[in-house]
């Protein structure tokens, strides 16, 4: 205990312990003085992997919370009052994969017109937020998640969103036109033909 | 904006009502309350099983083939479509435009599809057909990724943050100055403010109208020659105030004006902004 | 991990670290379907012991908090120099020059009510503090400097302070409207010409 690596060990954990909300590496050393604790919080992260509670980094933001295997005992019983419609989901689902995306861009996907209110929803959720203009014609509003949306989702970065690989790979984030060019063996545009 | 699946131009001569962006039309619903979305007869909902417009139907359709997406037969897809369609409307439901405009599409592509190739015709029909199945497995895998999310072990639903974290703090903390200078005139003005009060009422630098009144009368005396009013002001030692100067001239002239009222003196001037002359009223004159 | 007395721990862990308020044995127990609780808590408190959080019994009640000496972790100081108010400096200059006053008195001497905060921040700096109650009707608790406003202000005592004689002589007393009159230069009064 007297090691000052276990004093600085026990300094990070009081810490994010004690934070009412998720903390970067920085944000930790500059409450304790500056000091280097990236060693610390991999050790804090390995000492609770088998516990209750654990440690986890979502979006770069670290903060502990309960284990997920626990789930069933921990669950609210009340009812969410609230649901997020398909709607909501599906162009939630649509701006984490493509992201940044603009409202024509999930529509086009969906097939159906987004409600203004359905990213509203999603804004007010705070897991997404307004990420700037494209730079093309109309200068659309572009929407891009939020490091809350990676902790509500328990998700380390973007990278482990379920099947972004595969999605990717198999070209499936890819906007039809392009798509269709790769596989007609064209360019994408339209055709000058006679 | 964005959309590829606009009919060709030929579409447009053959069936107006094609015309229209089969997709992008219905809006959607944002926030459902719990298992309420069945219950109220919502007629965008039409018993249509909720589904969120046209490319929803046909992607539902689409899986009932049991294939891969990338290996439905369009033809079938054309036809369960419209089978659909003809049994709502058999059954009187009333069905949204969109869910129309998008049969008549279908049933466009599929007599292209059936008919001997126009090979003038961009896009040709497997085009179409092509670029139809793309969306379908678009919109398939983001429906697909939104469930494969929402079954995420969820914060606030499945894991939690610590109930009642302390919360860490930046407490600002004020480090006072002041400095002597600061203390002593505090003091002496708190001591100034209520020293025993003795009111001496000073004298304004204003020369008042009642003392005006009475020095340009005593001047003016019984004049006879017309007198500048600058030369009846009083005399102020150099340096003097300038306000005491402007207000000497202010109540002199208010002064002039208020004997010639009083039919004691005679003002004139000669031209705008002229000197102002005075002379004391010549009798019945 | 597989040892059912191991979940059973991770179970009360996760749950008094969810909990928004401290829970008996009991209620912890009716989260887990009845089971005894009373080794779990017991093993988890040792197991904290020596850690930056402490899990610990307060009535009857569990609940994790901060390590006592990590405390000080929670409130991260910074200063600020902010200067004094004008209200606060004229009660600190009375209180300097009538020592000990009540707070009646330095109102009196003021000429206007003087905010309670005023005192505080005075207190707060150091420079003030309570020297009793005055033997008199309602026994006024009274103020009186310490050794830490002599050090901030320079002075080795508080003879030091300028007299009244001190500060007439430097303009310090004249009335604000004559100072004023100084100031903007005005000549006293038209002269009586002939």
């Amino acid at each position: 205990m007297a090691d000052p690596d276990d004093d600085l060990v026990r300094a990070v954990e009081a810490t994010l312990f004690a934070s009412d909300m998720p903390l970067t590496p920085a944000e930790i050393a500059l409450h304790l003085g500056g000091a280097a604790v990236h060693d610390a919080i991999e050790q804090l992260a390995a000492h609770y992997a088998g516990r209750g509670v654990h440690l986890v980094e979502r979006g770069g933001r670290w903060h502990f919370q309960t284990a997920p295997d626990l789930a069933h005992l921990l669950r609210r019983e009340r009812e969410e009052p609230r649901r997020l419609s398909r709607a909501a989901i599906e162009a939630l689902a649509i701006i984490a994969y493509h992201e940044p995306v603009s409202r024509a861009e999930i529509e086009a996907i969906r097939g159906v017109q987004t409600a203004r209110g359905t990213l509203d929803v999603l804004m007010e959720a705070g897991w997404v937020h307004i990420a700037g203009r494209r730079e093309s014609p109309g200068r659309p509003t572009i929407y891009a998640t939020t490091p809350a949306f990676l902790a509500h989702f328990g998700l380390a970065s973007r990278r482990d969103l379920p099947g972004i690989d595969e999605l990717r790979a198999a070209g499936l984030l890819d906007p039809v036109d392009s798509a269709y060019a790769a596989l007609a063996g064209v360019m994408p545009g339209p055709e000058s033909d006679e | 904006m964005t959309n590829t699946g606009a009919p060709p131009d030929p579409l447009a001569t053959a069936d107006p009502l094609a015309t229209a962006d089969p997709f992008a039309t219905a809006e959607d619903a944002d926030w459902l309350p719990l298992a309420a979305a069945h219950d109220d007869d919502d007629a965008l909902y039409l018993e249509l099983d909720g589904w969120e417009g046209p490319l929803d139907l046909l992607l539902d359709l689409a899986r009932r083939q049991k294939v891969d997406l990338r290996r439905i037969s369009i033809l079938d897809l054309v036809d369960q479509y419209l089978g659909y369609i003809n049994h709502a409307r058999a059954l009187r439901l009333e069905l949204a435009a969109d869910y129309l405009v998008m049969a008549a599409w279908l049933a466009y592509l599929k007599s292209l599809m059936l008919l001997p190739r126009d090979p003038e015709m961009q896009p040709g029909p497997e085009e179409l057909a092509l670029r139809l199945q793309l969306r379908l497995q678009r919109l398939g895998a983001m429906r697909e990724a939104a469930s494969r999310l929402m079954a995420r072990d969820r914060l606030g639903r499945d894991v939690f943050a610590r109930g009642a974290p302390e919360g860490i703090t930046i407490a600002r903390h004020s480090r006072w100055t002041a400095g002597l200078f600061d203390l002593i005139q505090a003091y002496g003005a708190i001591k100034a403010r209520n020293a025993p009060v003795v009111h001496v009422v000073r004298e304004r630098p204003v020369i008042t109208l009642e003392f005006a009144l009475e020095r340009v009368a005593r001047l003016l005396g019984v004049a006879r020659d017309w007198v500048d009013l600058r030369m009846l002001l009083p005399r102020f030692e150099a340096g003097a105030d300038p306000r005491l100067t402007r207000s000497a001239l202010a109540s002199s002239f208010a002064a002039a004006l208020e004997l010639a009222k009083q039919g004691r003196a005679e003002i004139a001037q000669d031209d705008v902004f002229a000197p102002l002359r005075l002379r004391a009223a010549q009798a019945n004159g």
